[in-house]
């Protein structure tokens, strides 16, 4: 104990006369950081309700609770979050697929407990319930760049756009299995594409088959609610990828190239034993009318319940639009024979070249079988509706595209215009490029309002194909040596009241000449009803462009269901699917009513 | 915080107001007599086993006065029993300092008023909280933080921590938070003393009242049940 | 004295508890004299303790039990609350447990990042403990000075990671984000002012008569007891052994790093208190390299594959870290699932507050006991997880 | 570590060798030769230090493994000794007389997971846990968030998933 | 002056010294926490805590003897003060001192404590017992020098009486104990750090090592009526000290400039130290004041 060691801690007081430590945290709080993960925000709007911060949350403090009715891409529910279960870890905000989940730097939330329970307390659906921190700029926000989810797809190889134009072979070359592997591990199971998906396939449970490599389960899960996955897996529209929840941020799943990835692993001889489709037959006729997508579709699942099942085919082929109206490129025959023969395969009979109406007597089908299942889909082109639009030369993009799989040939000379927007436009005009052909796609509106795949109009780019936009057809005439000239006005975009999207108007005196070989039209196609007629048919009712139907596809014949493009109006492979499905359940339940 | 507005819930105010009904469990021989069923047969006699009983309060206006006396100057237990003890030091120390609202720790349950709930209460905790919160001397408030405290937060599967701590004593005020900041804490310990001058904070009593619902909630955790039903 | 030296039986001293000659007495876990939330059970003759049990187990909470059923990216918000005043070694732990197991390597900022991190955390905790240190021996002004202190390390961490105690800052594969604007000159000016409390400190703490008085010879570690308990840390650096994880296994960037291993040779509690602070200098000295060398810019984290369906290959592994108390370790195995086969945390406090504290205390007067146990740098809650 | 384990491997019946990384390695010993392996790294290959001890419940093989890991202040080497014991009886010989810690971590492996090592103090008195009467709860047959159900009282939660919300509300009867 | 007009002035006096007190509690609560870099409770907050105390509702009781033990604090307490002249000169704050009132102040100073040690021990908590016999060990120990001190004291004015003593002392500054006894005055001042329980002789009611000492069982109004007594006890002690060393006061300003400083000398040491060890007290105790104030006292009586 020297005299320093005694003297030196009176140092102490020195910070008697320095300012205080002590805060005035009395009168009003200290705000939060910037960065301050304090009570949860959520953009209502921006969130979609996909459940994954439900997911990621260790503490199960998320629950999801219906804030809106369900509609496409949104469930229709929103977090709720329960403080008494929350650690404030945040991953829930990191990880949310839209960016909706925020954080406040609020962070004060007192409760008195005695004369209430504390069942509810602490439990609130940020954005719905008002709160004072709802306007709080600052807080806790997912740092740039800072991901748990991977946003970019993993690339899928194609041919060049060069080389693809030399052939008909398949440009989509398929992922290997560590492509689909990493592909399958970015999804995060939220299931909003089933119920966006028309025929509802259970798209994270087969997600999850290829990720956990279970190939075979994969598949029988696709054959669950789609005989065609083979094919949906090359040619859907895949609605289920525009409202992926990982879209919202970066770019959707492929949950095409997956479901193709399942159907490529597997060779068609193995089909049965994986999906080992025992059939106990029953004993009941079933005719189907077309053999699309719905048509067979519809066989599928009857045959599977134990109907014995006849398809009247008009063509030598089964398929439908499938065969006909999508060009080989984009879905070879051989993944199309893949599917179709595992559906014939389960006793299914098609009669060929039978048209009904010409071969056989829609009346005599309707005596014979239980019911009928009428799928023809929509083979009317529509026309252009201007002058000289019969002129030779002008073809619609139904023939070309048939004419190709028919392997007739067809002579488009050197320059072709295509009409239209859609994706029979976009098949044709690639096609016509794939013939040796300058195309040149002439559209009304605006090039982002086509209503063709982007993916398709992109690579029609690649493969340049040259778009002219908002250009109105007002004329065909020939030209003196022989080609034809379009003579088209220019438009420009008005919104008109009520419209869902501006219609394109023609400006006055405007008028542009392009010369081609041939024109190709693709601008829709309709219904024949031509074949319509028998008594049978005299007993249904028909509606405003078609048979009315319930959305069972059920007539107003209990016998008679239809489905496919002329049922529905996405007049899309999967919706042809779901109807053929949704009928043949529909028909079950005619002769089986308890079976539910 | 005023603003945050929590719907009543008429249900349970009713179910508040009206004891429970006194189902006698096994453990009671009777009314007024506690049984101290954990105890060994000789160390009976050492405690007490009379039922707790209500207190009575002074004319209103004393009371008043009472109550604000009590508010300006909250003693509380020095007993950090989870993780949220961590922001009481920064509380009594300089930063935060909340002598300045006459709070300030106490090292014996005898001469505190306030019981601080640090979030996740572990059973063997939850028999020491019991032994401290009933030694303490009423008005006694108990202020739990934390949302472990709340509903179990991030333990909600632990077999080893108890969820909801308003089952075994009586809250009177709740801050969640994990953890909170020592300012949400004060804001507690301000409700707290709100609810102290408006004469709300009656858990004291309300522990009497409920008295057999508590304790059956006690002993269905601690299975260890070795102390006096009430500990004087 | 005779009641102090009782019978020896198989080389252990009976006393007799029952003979009146003794009290038994609890210290906690109610009890502002303990380290958190933990008892003594201490049976004294006269002012003398002549037996220690420790009781553990207050905040248990199973975490190895919860983390066999979270998967690897839920187990990340849990392990910090295994240590509460110094969470981050938790987080890297597991975090560099993890990306070994996968094989995975983290870019060189995030490196940077997450030494800083833990160095900040070190400062922290050793502020706290100071403090605690002081006020075990009844002074509670340092300990007011060094606890207000911390705070303002707390604010630094706010604004970096968005939390005071709990940061979540290190996740796997990297840290949440950069730092960001006008951080680094409010760390400077901290840092600045923690080296002058510290000077301070140095004259009322370390140079205080009585201070002295009660911690010299207090608590004896003796380099052969080091092993024998398996003491890590200051607390084997305070008898003399150079051992520190950050020069024996360094992680991290810690070799790029230019700092000397303090130690002390006396091993009682003033020397533990002396070594602790200079450590918590050291600490202020690395966070300024790791300011001044840290690259500017680049990655601070790579995105892993989905965490919600995260698979780990098989395998087992030890990582372990220099925290305020030691060597800090986790053992993970992996059955290349989903979830995490077992995680074992090795916490300093461990083997420092049981077995060493039940030893060390027996003859200690029991005034001393608080400053004998906060001299060890417990903190509970990583004993019994 | 090669070396190392070449060399043990005259002694000592050691197997599963296998190296983590430079400065860690696995080795697999028969439960007989644990503690004279332990003895002998402690006392002749300057192993001096026990990180821990730790089990790790293989419920599917019947079996624990207990891993016990060394560190060597001098190489800066951790060599985790595993020794593999039956689940149904699961006794174990103490390294309490070699490192003092052992105690603890021989009285939380019996609270925890059920194995006893006769011998070593104190191992039967309850450590963490008070008034458990459920199984050894870090045993993997014990499923917490049951007991924790069982025990506890939660708040009622009611969560939707949103792919089973959508079909209800889109697509009820498909 | 009749009994009864005394005793009133008595109680005044007493309300005054008690108010005086706890407010001086409140003042140095708040210079500590300036020490300790924070604002502090505000100064009437003593006060709030006694009323708070004595409005808790219930109040467990370990029988007689624990009831008494505040009680006899507390008669402690008022006892050493009845027989300290306050105000020298004054007639209404001169209590009932009387020749040889040091003797029995010394007294009553020392009632209170065993007192409270009786309590104490009756509730039965094992720190109160602890906490009670350190309490007495160093009690004991700072009762030495003190009482040297007062001797000296006695032979130096050659009274027992501390009106005579304060009396001896007027004048002039110069003439205060301080400068003519120095030593006796160095001894009494580390004697009445030891008394005021700060730091570093506070190991009694340390709460890092034994909670809050021998009080730990008192609560609500026993602890109401201690917290009473710390201000009736400690204006008591303050004056004491200030007659006998400090040359007293004649007026109530010059009472509360005095006894404040004389209390800032306990507090200007007890923010700077950590706290002896019972032991160690009291060794330092027996060492260097009991040392000064023999030799103060043999500078007297030789």
């Amino acid at each position: 104990m020297n005299l320093k060691d005694i003297l030196s801690p009176l140092y102490v007081w020195k910070r008697a006369f320095e300012k205080p430590y002590s805060i005035n945290t009395l009168s009003k709080e200290r705000p939060g950081a910037a960065r301050y993960r304090g009570f949860h925000k959520n953009d209502l709007d921006k969130c979609i309700g996909c459940g994954t911060c439900a997911e990621i949350c260790q503490n199960q403090s998320i629950e999801m609770v219906p804030v809106h009715s369900a509609k496409d891409g949104d469930s229709g529910l929103r977090p709720k979050i329960d403080y008494g279960r929350c650690c404030w870890c945040a991953l829930c905000v990191d990880i949310c697929p839209s960016g909706s989940l925020t954080m406040s730097n609020s962070y004060i939330w007192v409760e008195e407990g005695l004369d209430r329970d504390v069942q509810e307390t602490y439990c609130y659906i940020p954005g719905a319930d008002q709160k004072p921190w709802d306007s709080e700029e600052l807080g806790y926000h997912r740092p740039e760049g800072y991901e748990l989810l991977r946003l970019e797809r993993v690339p899928m190889p194609h041919l060049p756009a060069e080389e693809r134009l030399e052939s008909f072979v398949e440009m989509v070359k398929g992922y290997s299995r560590e492509l689909a592997i990493k592909e399958a591990d970015r999804c995060i199971q939220c299931g909003i594409c089933t119920a966006t998906c028309p025929a509802h396939m259970n798209i994270p449970a087969y997600i999850k088959a290829i990720r956990e490599d279970r190939i075979a389960e994969g598949l029988k899960i696709l054959y669950e609610t789609n005989p065609f996955p083979g094919v949906c897996g090359r040619v859907c529209t895949r609605r289920c990828e525009d409202v992926c929840a990982l879209s919202h941020r970066g770019e959707a799943i492929s949950i095409r190239w997956l479901k193709r990835y399942l159907t490529d692993c597997i060779e068609s001889k193995d089909y049965q034993g994986i999906l080992n489709s025992e059939v106990v037959p029953n004993g009941k006729n079933i005719a189907i009318i077309g053999s699309g997508p719905g048509g067979l579709s519809a066989a599928y699942y009857l045959a599977k319940l134990g109907y014995r099942v006849e398809i009247f085919e008009k063509n030598s082929a089964a398929g439908g639009m499938l065969r006909y109206g999508i060009p080989e490129y984009r879905l070879p025959y051989a993944s199309l024979d893949k599917d179709i023969d595992y559906i014939l395969s389960l006793g299914v009979q098609i009669h060929y070249n039978t048209a009904v109406g010409k071969q056989v007597r829609f009346d005599d089908i309707y005596a014979r079988f239980d019911a009928v299942f009428i799928s023809t889909g929509l083979f009317e082109p529509f026309i252009i509706g201007i002058k000289g639009e019969d002129t030779p030369g002008v073809i619609s993009g139904l023939k070309l595209l048939d004419d190709v799989t028919n392997g007739r040939e067809v002579r488009l000379g050197k320059h072709v215009i295509v009409v239209g927007g859609g994706n029979v436009a976009m098949d044709a005009a690639r096609t016509a490029k794939r013939l040796g052909s300058e195309v040149t796609v002439l559209y009304r509106r605006r090039l982002e309002d086509m209503p063709a795949d982007r993916e398709e109009i992109e690579e029609a780019q690649e493969e340049k194909v040259v778009f002219c936009c908002q250009a109105i057809p007002l004329e065909i005439e020939s030209t003196s040596d022989g080609r034809l000239a379009m003579i088209w006005g220019k438009a420009e975009m008005k919104i008109v009241e009520g419209a869902k999207r501006p219609s394109p108007v023609l400006i006055e005196g405007s008028s542009e000449r392009l010369v081609a070989d041939t024109i190709i039209a693709a601008i829709g196609q309709g219904m024949n009803f031509s074949w319509m007629d028998g008594e049978a048919f005299a007993r249904i009712k028909f509606g405003k462009w078609n048979i009315e139907a319930d959305r069972w596809g059920r007539s107003s014949d209990q016998k008679v269901f239809i489905g496919g493009d002329m049922f529905n109006r996405t007049a899309d492979a999967i919706s042809a699917i779901a109807d053929g499905h949704r009928s043949a359940r529909a028909i079950d339940k005619l002769f089986n009513p308890s079976n539910e | 915080m005023s603003d945050i507005e929590i719907k009543d819930n008429p249900d349970i105010k009713s179910e508040l107001q009206t004891p429970p009904e006194p189902g006698y469990s096994e453990w009671r021989k009777d009314e007024n007599t506690l049984y101290n069923d954990g105890l060994p047969e000789e160390e009976k006699d050492w405690f007490c086993d009379a039922r707790p009983q209500k207190a009575r309060k002074s004319v209103q206006v004393i009371e008043n006065f009472l109550n604000w006396a009590r508010s300006q100057s909250l003693w509380i237990l020095a007993f950090g029993t989870g993780c949220g003890a961590i922001e009481l030091r920064p509380l009594v120390t300089s930063r935060y300092d909340i002598s300045r609202l006459g709070m300030q720790p106490r090292p014996t349950p005898r001469q505190a008023n306030l019981i601080m709930i640090g979030g996740y209460v572990s059973i063997k905790t939850l028999k020491r909280i019991v032994r401290s919160y009933e030694q303490m001397q009423g008005p006694k408030f108990v202020v739990a933080v934390c949302s472990c405290a709340i509903n179990g937060g991030m333990y909600w599967d632990s077999y080893n921590t108890v969820k909801r701590i308003d089952e075994y004593i009586p809250v009177d005020v709740y801050v969640t938070g994990c953890m909170p900041r020592p300012e949400a804490v004060l804001a507690g310990f301000n409700k707290l003393k709100e609810l102290i001058k408006a004469g709300k904070a009656e858990g004291q009593n309300l522990y009497i009242e409920r008295f057999d619902w508590y304790k059956e909630n006690q002993k269905k955790v601690i299975k260890d049940w070795n102390m006096p039903d009430y500990n004087w | 004295m005779q009641s102090l030296y009782p019978p020896i039986v198989n080389g252990k001293a009976v006393y007799d508890l029952d003979s009146q000659k003794y009290i038994r007495v609890w210290q906690g876990p109610q009890h502002p004299g303990v380290t958190g939330n933990m008892s003594l059970e201490l049976d004294i003759c006269g002012d003398q303790v002549i037996k220690c049990n420790t009781h553990v187990g207050y905040l248990h909470r199973g975490f190895e039990k919860l983390m066999e059923r979270r998967r690897y990216i839920n187990c990340f918000p849990i392990v910090c609350r295994i240590c509460v005043p110094e969470p981050d070694t938790n987080e890297y732990l597991f975090a560099a447990g993890m990306e070994e197991l996968m094989g995975v390597q983290i870019p060189e900022k995030a490196m940077w990042l997450r030494a800083l991190n833990l160095e900040l955390s070190r400062l922290a905790s050793f502020l706290m403990h100071l403090g605690g240190q002081s006020g075990a021996f009844g002074m509670g002004t340092v300990a007011q000075w060094t606890i207000a202190y911390r705070d303002y390390v707390l604010d630094l961490f706010e604004e970096l990671t968005g939390a005071r105690i709990y940061h979540m800052y290190m996740t796997p594969g990297g840290v949440r984000g950069d730092i960001p604007e006008g951080w680094i000159a409010h760390t400077h000016k901290v840092l600045d002012g923690a080296s002058k409390l510290l000077d301070e400190i140095k004259h009322v703490m370390l140079n205080n008569a009585i201070f002295k008085q009660r911690a010299i010879g207090l608590g004896v570690i003796t380099p052969e007891m080091v092993d024998h308990y398996g003491i890590v840390g200051p607390n084997a650096r305070c008898a003399g052994l150079k051992r520190d994880v950050r020069k024996d296994n360094p992680y991290l960037i810690y070799d790029q790093l230019d700092f000397e291993v303090e130690t002390e040779t006396a091993g009682d509690a003033y020397s533990r208190t002396c070594i602790r602070w200079r450590e918590t200098h050291q600490s202020i000295d690395l966070c300024r390299q790791i300011l001044a060398k840290m690259p500017p810019s680049g990655a601070v984290h790579i995105t892993l594959p989905n965490v919600l369906h995260l698979k780990i290959p098989a395998g087992q592994t030890y990582v372990r870290a220099e925290s305020t108390r030691g060597e800090y370790g986790y053992f993970m195995v992996s059955d290349g699932s989903e979830f995490p086969r077992k995680v074992t945390v090795r916490g300093p406090s461990y083997s420092h507050a049981m077995a060493l504290l039940e030893d060390l205390l027996v003859g200690v007067n029991i005034a001393d006991v608080a400053g004998l146990m906060v001299s060890l740098h417990t903190y509970p809650p990583e004993i019994e997880r | 570590m090669e070396t190392l384990y070449k060399e043990l491997k005259q002694y000592f019946d050691v197997d599963e060798f296998s190296v983590q990384k430079a400065s860690l390695a696995f080795l697999r010993v028969p439960k007989s030769q644990l503690v004279s392996l332990l003895t002998h790294m402690k006392d002749i290959r300057g192993y001096t230090h026990l990180v821990m001890v730790t089990c790790v419940d293989y419920l599917e093989q019947d079996s624990f493994l207990l891993t016990y890991l060394l560190h060597n202040y001098s190489t800066h080497c951790d060599l985790g000794i595993q020794v593999s014991i039956s689940r149904q009886n699961p006794v174990m010989d103490g390294i309490h007389h070699l490192w003092e810690q052992g105690r603890v971590y021989q009285r939380e492996l019996f609270e925890m997971f059920g194995i006893d090592f006769p011998g070593s103090p104190d191992v039967h008195e309850p450590m963490i846990l008070e008034g458990w009467q459920g199984p050894p709860p870090m045993r993997r047959d014990f499923d917490t968030k049951a007991y924790s159900e069982a025990t506890y009282s939660h708040r009622p939660r009611d969560h939707k998933e949103p792919e089973e919300y959508m079909k209800q509300q889109l697509y009820p009867e498909d | 002056m009749n009994l009864a007009y005394k005793i009133f002035w008595a109680f005044i006096s007493l309300g005054v010294v008690t108010v005086w007190g706890l407010t001086l509690n409140g003042i140095v609560h708040k210079i500590f926490a300036r020490v300790q870099g924070r604002l502090g409770p505000p100064v009437w907050q003593p006060f709030l805590d006694i009323i708070k105390n004595n409005s808790i509702r219930t109040a467990i009781s370990h029988g007689v003897m624990f009831y008494l033990g505040p009680v006899f604090r507390i008669a402690g307490g008022i006892g050493t003060y009845m027989f300290i002249p306050v105000l020298f000169g004054s007639v209404y704050f001169s209590n009932f001192s009387m020749s040889g009132d040091v003797l029995l102040v010394m007294y009553f100073i020392f009632f209170g404590q065993l007192g409270m040690a009786l309590g104490a021990g009756e509730g039965g908590h094992p720190y109160s017992a602890i906490a009670v016999s350190r309490g007495l060990a160093q009690m004991t120990a700072f009762e030495v020098p003190f009482a040297l001190s007062v001797i000296s004291l006695a032979l130096q004015y050659k009274t027992l009486s501390i009106t005579e003593i304060v009396a001896a002392q007027q004048g002039s500054f110069l003439n205060w104990t301080l400068f003519t006894n120095p030593l006796a005055v160095i001894a009494a001042m580390i004697a009445m750090l030891g008394m005021n329980m700060y730091n570093p002789f506070s190991l009694v009611i340390a709460p890092q090592e034994i909670p809050i000492g021998p009080p730990t069982e008192y609560q609500a109004s026993f602890l109401g009526l201690l917290a009473t007594n710390r201000g009736i006890f400690g204006g008591a002690k303050l004056v004491l000290f200030m007659n006998l060393y400090f040359g007293g006061a004649t007026n109530l300003v010059e009472l509360i400039v005095k006894t404040f400083w004389i209390y800032m000398l306990s507090v200007f040491v007890g923010a700077a130290y950590p706290r002896f060890r019972t032991e160690d007290s009291i060794r330092f105790f027996l060492k260097y004041p009991t040392a000064l104030g023999i030799i103060s006292v043999l500078l007297f009586s030789l």
